[in-house]
């Protein structure tokens, strides 16, 4: 049983981790026909992985309904919002549109879906002016040196910028196209050898936690 | 396969002389530009290394009348055919263009020098190319009316099971591999010295002001799923807090938005609370999934925010643009905010917004030091020696490029080919 | 409390409504000043302009309505270049919440250009797994998507001819605003398959791609507004993003002054602080 | 009235509600936020269902056939049995499959794209033979918008 529920699925992790990572080096058409396959299933796998969150959605907010705690008509709100979208997503066979026309799935993409991520999203740029507000200060000179990276930057990326300061354009560019590419380069290398060494310690079973458990 | 790991001697003759060799090509060009081209000479025709199958390698050896005016024409035809008059064109191009140098390759699977001609003959218009099947190739040189052949050669195309090309690749992974695997198990045998990074004192502090204000600690494992690093870090990080949490018996909240990472952190927390003896006061739905899209799982999550006030947010993993609009929200409603992130471009945003931030790699090394475990130390360890390897290479190559750069020899460049990416 | 720090603590709500003006005001009342074109952006229009005729250009809208003020002109610019060029159009998406948007934008600027659905472009949809799409259309591009948005068999789109995957592909160019995006496409995608690619995000991400930018892994960068609207006025066709441009002036201004503000406060406490304590 | 008409008033409305809570958190907000969760998340649903469950599966085992895509469904299917406790196990499986694929993927790819590829790029001559004068500093490191060229190869398409 041990075998069954410990070691079965990391030899499973092992095995499906060195295929995949011998198969970058084999060009023979049997690795790529394998490398075709496996990643379809994956397409597929993916899709079931959802059900897994929805049914945690759905039991969390069935719990809030049925204990009528504090704001449970907010998550009747949240089953009528997917309930009601699912009912026309299937009823529409999952087109926002056909031939041109706009499907009743479509009307809840265009009028509800659209504007709701597109004012979330907005709401940054408030946060934003606030956030720089009320921490972008010079209190040390480190953070003045950001301070003045910052505004260069800023002026070189809008036309207003650089009619005022006809330099900022250049200066900006020059930011972004040395200082800011070597420094992002070390940190992608550093964590892309990071990343190598999960990959590794995952194939060969060293990290687990994947598997949930802890150490056991 | 065909591998030919002879450094060709003509390659180590200086720049200079390939110079010398190009303006002799040009001057022969235009004065003898009326006299008669010659056939190709030394054609090879083999099976292509390293690929997929499908495809024939021709090279063949420049000439002094390599000019734009003189073309080049390969021919393909049935392998029992032996008029190449009679062939399939597959390609024409200017006798200076299409060289060894141009194509992709590592100088070890080489076979000839970079300055010879080098043309693939792959399925195209006209012509299939199957494997195992003989074709008959010859290259023809035009100019004008005159067309002179190359002898006819016979190959056969079929695939390969290795990519010499990417060798390169393979002992960079298997060496990296092997060696943070030794530095887990020295660090299994030896205490390793790990610097303190500022922002773990303050995880302890701000789940003893939770406890202290009888608030919940708020904890996200960021947006990718458990493929990432960085999320596989927030999870070995949400263990050491659960248990932490566990023991202070505070409110732990975490909401997903990666399912499969929910399904995990249940399990992670839930052995958490079972190593700090508290297993009765673990509740299932203490990790909960919100929804897979970006937004509308920060406008939840920010409503908890507001709405249970919790007295520690915790961002760890990777985020995109919703990480201001977590911060500063979290920021209105007075909580300590801890975050560890990889994703540089929202660094900038954490450290204005968050009482501490740990940045890049700092987030792996903050699992290592929390859990103190020598496969997380271990792992650390290694990956400093990569950079290390890193750093030294790029040193090293710098230098060697730019005495390259300033001899002209040819020899600097060999050796920073073994860092190069090739296919 | 003194003026400073009184200041300092000001209600952010107040910064919100200068940010609101400043967004609103440019839009009422436009400008219109001249933009400079970039290195990172003219990468991308080069060498979709030296595309020949009738290649095919995959363009993938790796983004959803959340990213649209910035990303959706980026597309459209890209999109009528292409159209105007007589490239074969592919259009699809990694993200789900992005498909309907991106069906909408693709049929817009083809009827607005004039062509013919299947035979001059074709929009795909969304598929599942992210970087698993992208070396699945790698491998097999039927295989990854077997229909398009409509459900109609992808083998029999014109469109489609002579296109078995990736390698097929003249120029593909990811408007990403995450993950998966222009990343994932070089790793996932040109690495292995070897087709020309350039990248498109949001300004904030921008910066981070400039290692793949500078190494060549990426021809060209379109980010954010700004990138959006020079694409515009490379193609001479000002739109959204070239309209927006204003209303980043001035809300990149207001930043600034807010910023320069809150330092000459601060700096007065901390002066006032110090000869405190020298008093003392 | 008009769908169009009736759908602007809603996005209105919706913004607005949004927008609401730059002024504090409300019960407009709150409503709001749980509509936008249980549209997005149906969404998501419908189009799982359409592009999985229909173009990838069913009409392709139908069509053409392919009955080797019942495995990844049946690997699918194991990650449901995290709801039964007694078989919640057997999801491990299916975990271990998309972990280990997905490392194993990573692996060489990262090298590749992001080690030796930023490894090659950054490995360039400080200085070069430029013109009759001899040596030069090249400045190629510290250019704007990288004008220098590499000496092996050209910089990239884009300098």
């Amino acid at each position: 049983m041990i075998f069954l529920r410990r070691q079965l699925p990391l030899l499973i992790t092992l095995i499906t981790g060195l295929l995949f990572a011998a198969q970058y080096y084999v060009p023979h058409p049997a690795s790529e026909q394998m490398l075709t396959s496996a990643t379809k299933w994956l397409q597929i796998i993916g899709g079931f992985a959802l059900i897994l969150g929805v049914t945690s959605l759905f039991h969390q907010h069935a719990v809030k309904i049925r204990r009528q705690e504090a704001g449970w008509g907010y998550s009747l709100v949240l089953y009528a919002g997917m309930i009601g979208t699912i009912a026309v997503g299937l009823w529409a066979n999952g087109k926002e549109s056909v031939d041109g026309a706009m499907t009743a799935f479509g009307w809840v993409y265009n009028y509800m879906m659209v504007p709701l991520q597109g004012t979330m999203f907005a709401i940054l740029a408030f946060f934003i002016a606030s956030a720089a507000y009320r921490s972008f200060r010079a209190k040390s000179r480190e953070a003045a040196v950001l301070l003045v990276a910052a505004m260069i930057v800023m002026m070189g990326r809008v036309p207003l910028g650089e009619y005022l300061i006809p330099l900022s354009g250049d200066v900006s560019s020059w930011i972004l196209n040395v200082l800011n590419a070597s420094v992002r380069r070390a940190i992608l290398i550093g964590v892309s050898l990071g990343a190598v060494a999960l990959s590794f310690k995952i194939i060969f079973g060293v990290e687990r936690s994947y598997l949930g458990g802890g150490k056991e | 396969m065909r591998v030919n790991r002879q450094v060709s001697t003509i390659r180590r003759s200086t720049g200079r002389t390939f110079w010398t060799l190009i303006c002799s090509a040009w001057l022969c060009s235009s004065v003898f530009a009326q006299s008669s081209v010659m056939p190709p000479q030394d054609v090879r025709v083999f099976d292509t290394p390293s690929d997929e199958g499908g495809s024939l390698t021709v090279q063949w050896a420049p000439s002094s009348w390599d000019v734009p005016d003189v073309r080049y024409q390969v021919l393909v035809g049935d392998a029992a055919a032996t008029d190449p008059a009679s062939f399939t064109i597959i390609a024409e191009f200017p006798g200076n263009s299409k060289y060894v140098k141009d194509a992709k390759t590592a100088w070890w699977t080489r076979n000839v020098d970079k300055t010879w001609h080098q043309v693939l003959v792959r399925s195209g218009k006209g012509v299939e190319v199957k494997d195992g099947t003989p074709y008959a190739v010859a290259v023809t040189a035009v100019q004008g009316d005159q067309r002179v052949f190359s002898p006819v050669l016979v190959a056969t195309p079929s695939p390969d099971w290795f990519n010499w090309n990417q060798l390169n690749n393979l002992v960079i992974a298997v060496s990296f591999g092997g060696l943070v695997f030794y530095t887990i198990s020295h660090a299994k045998r030896n205490e390793i010295f790990l610097r303190r990074i500022p922002g773990l004192d303050a995880v302890d502090e701000a789940i003893g002001r939770a406890t202290e204000l009888g608030k919940p600690i708020l904890y996200l494992t960021g947006a990718h799923d458990l493929h990432d690093p960085s999320t596989i870090a927030a999870a070995v990080i949400l263990g050491k807090v659960a248990k932490r949490a566990a023991l202070y018996e505070t409110e732990l909240i975490v909401p997903h938005r990666e399912p499969i990472t929910m399904a995990v952190c249940q399990e992670i927390t839930k052995q958490a609370y079972l190593e700090a003896g508290k297993p009765d006061l673990f509740k299932e739905d203490a990790n909960f999934f919100i929804t897979a899209d970006q937004f509308s799982y920060t406008a939840a999550v920010d409503g908890i925010m507001l709405r249970k006030k919790p007295a520690a947010n915790f961002f760890m993993g990777a985020y995109f643009a919703e990480s201001l609009l977590l911060t500063e929200t979290g920021a209105s409603t007075g909580a300590i905010q801890i975050a560890g992130t990889d994703s540089d471009h929202q660094l900038p945003f954490f450290v204005t917004t968050c009482d501490y931030t740990l940045i890049g790699e700092e987030l792996y090394a903050a699992s290592a030091y929390l859990s103190k475990e020598p496969v997380q130390i271990g792992t650390l360890r290694g990956q400093d020696i990569g950079k290390a390897v890193v750093l030294s290479t790029i040193a090293m190559g710098v230098a060697l490029a730019t005495f390259g750069a300033i001899t002209g020899a040819q020899w600097p460049q060999i050796i920073l080919d073994l860092f190069r990416d090739l296919k | 409390m003194s003026l400073a720090e009184r200041m300092l603590k000001i209600d952010r709500r107040i910064i919100f409504l200068v940010i609101g003006l400043c967004t609103l005001l440019p839009l009422l009342y436009p400008v219109g000043l001249p933009i400079r074109i970039s290195s990172e952006v003219r990468g991308v229009y080069d060498h979709m302009e030296s595309l020949p005729e009738r290649s095919v250009f995959l363009l993938s809208i790796d983004f959803d309505p959340a990213s649209k003020p910035e990303l959706h002109p980026q597309a459209i610019a890209l999109l009528r270049h292409a159209f105007r060029k007589d490239l074969r159009v592919i259009a699809m998406t990694l993200w789900v919440s992005g498909t309907g948007m991106a069906e909408q934008l693709v049929t817009q600027v083809a009827k607005e250009m004039g062509k013919e659905y299947g035979k001059d472009y074709a929009f795909l949809g969304w598929s599942p797994g992210g970087q698993a799409v992208i070396i699945n259309m790698g491998q097999d591009l039927y295989s990854a998507f077997p229909s398009d948005y409509g459900g109609k068999p992808t083998k029999d789109l014109p469109v489609l001819d002579g296109v078995r995957n990736l390698k097929d592909v003249a120029y593909m160019v990811s408007l990403g605003a995450g993950r998966p995006g222009v990343e994932e496409w070089y790793v996932f995608g040109k690495d292995k398959y070897k087709f020309e690619l350039g990248g498109g995000c949001t300004g904030v991400m921008a910066p981070g791609l400039y290692p793949l930018l500078r190494s060549g892994q990426i021809n060209g960068l379109i980010g954010g507004l700004r990138g959006a609207a020079e694409y515009e006025s490379l193609i001479g066709q000002k739109g959204k993003a070239v309209a927006g441009m204003d209303a980043q002036s001035a809300t990149h201004l207001a930043i600034i002054v807010l910023v320069i503000i809150c330092n000459v406060f601060y700096l007065s406490l901390q002066r006032a602080a110090r000869t405190q304590r020298q008093i003392g | 009235m008009d769908a169009t008409i009736l759908g602007a008033w809603v996005a209105t409305g919706l913004t607005l509600l949004i927008f609401s809570f730059l002024y504090k958190d409300n019960p407009l907000f709150k409503l709001a936020e749980h509509l936008y969760v249980g549209v997005s998340v149906g969404y998501t649903i419908v189009k799982a269902y359409d592009t999985v469950i229909v173009h990838l599966v069913i009409k392709p085992i139908i069509e053409n056939g392919e009955f080797a895509l019942l495995i990844p469904v049946a690997i699918g299917m194991l990650m449901l049995t995290r709801y039964v406790p007694k078989a919640a196990w057997m999801s491990r499986y299916a975990f271990a499959f998309i972990v280990g694929m997905g490392a194993g993927l990573a692996i060489p790819r990262t090298i590749s794209s992001f080690i030796l590829k930023q490894i090659e790029d950054t490995v360039r001559p400080v200085l070069s033979l430029a013109g009759p004068d001899g040596v030069t500093f090249s400045m190629n490191r510290l250019s704007i918008a990288g004008l220098g060229k590499g000496w092996h190869e050209p910089a990239s398409s884009f300098s």
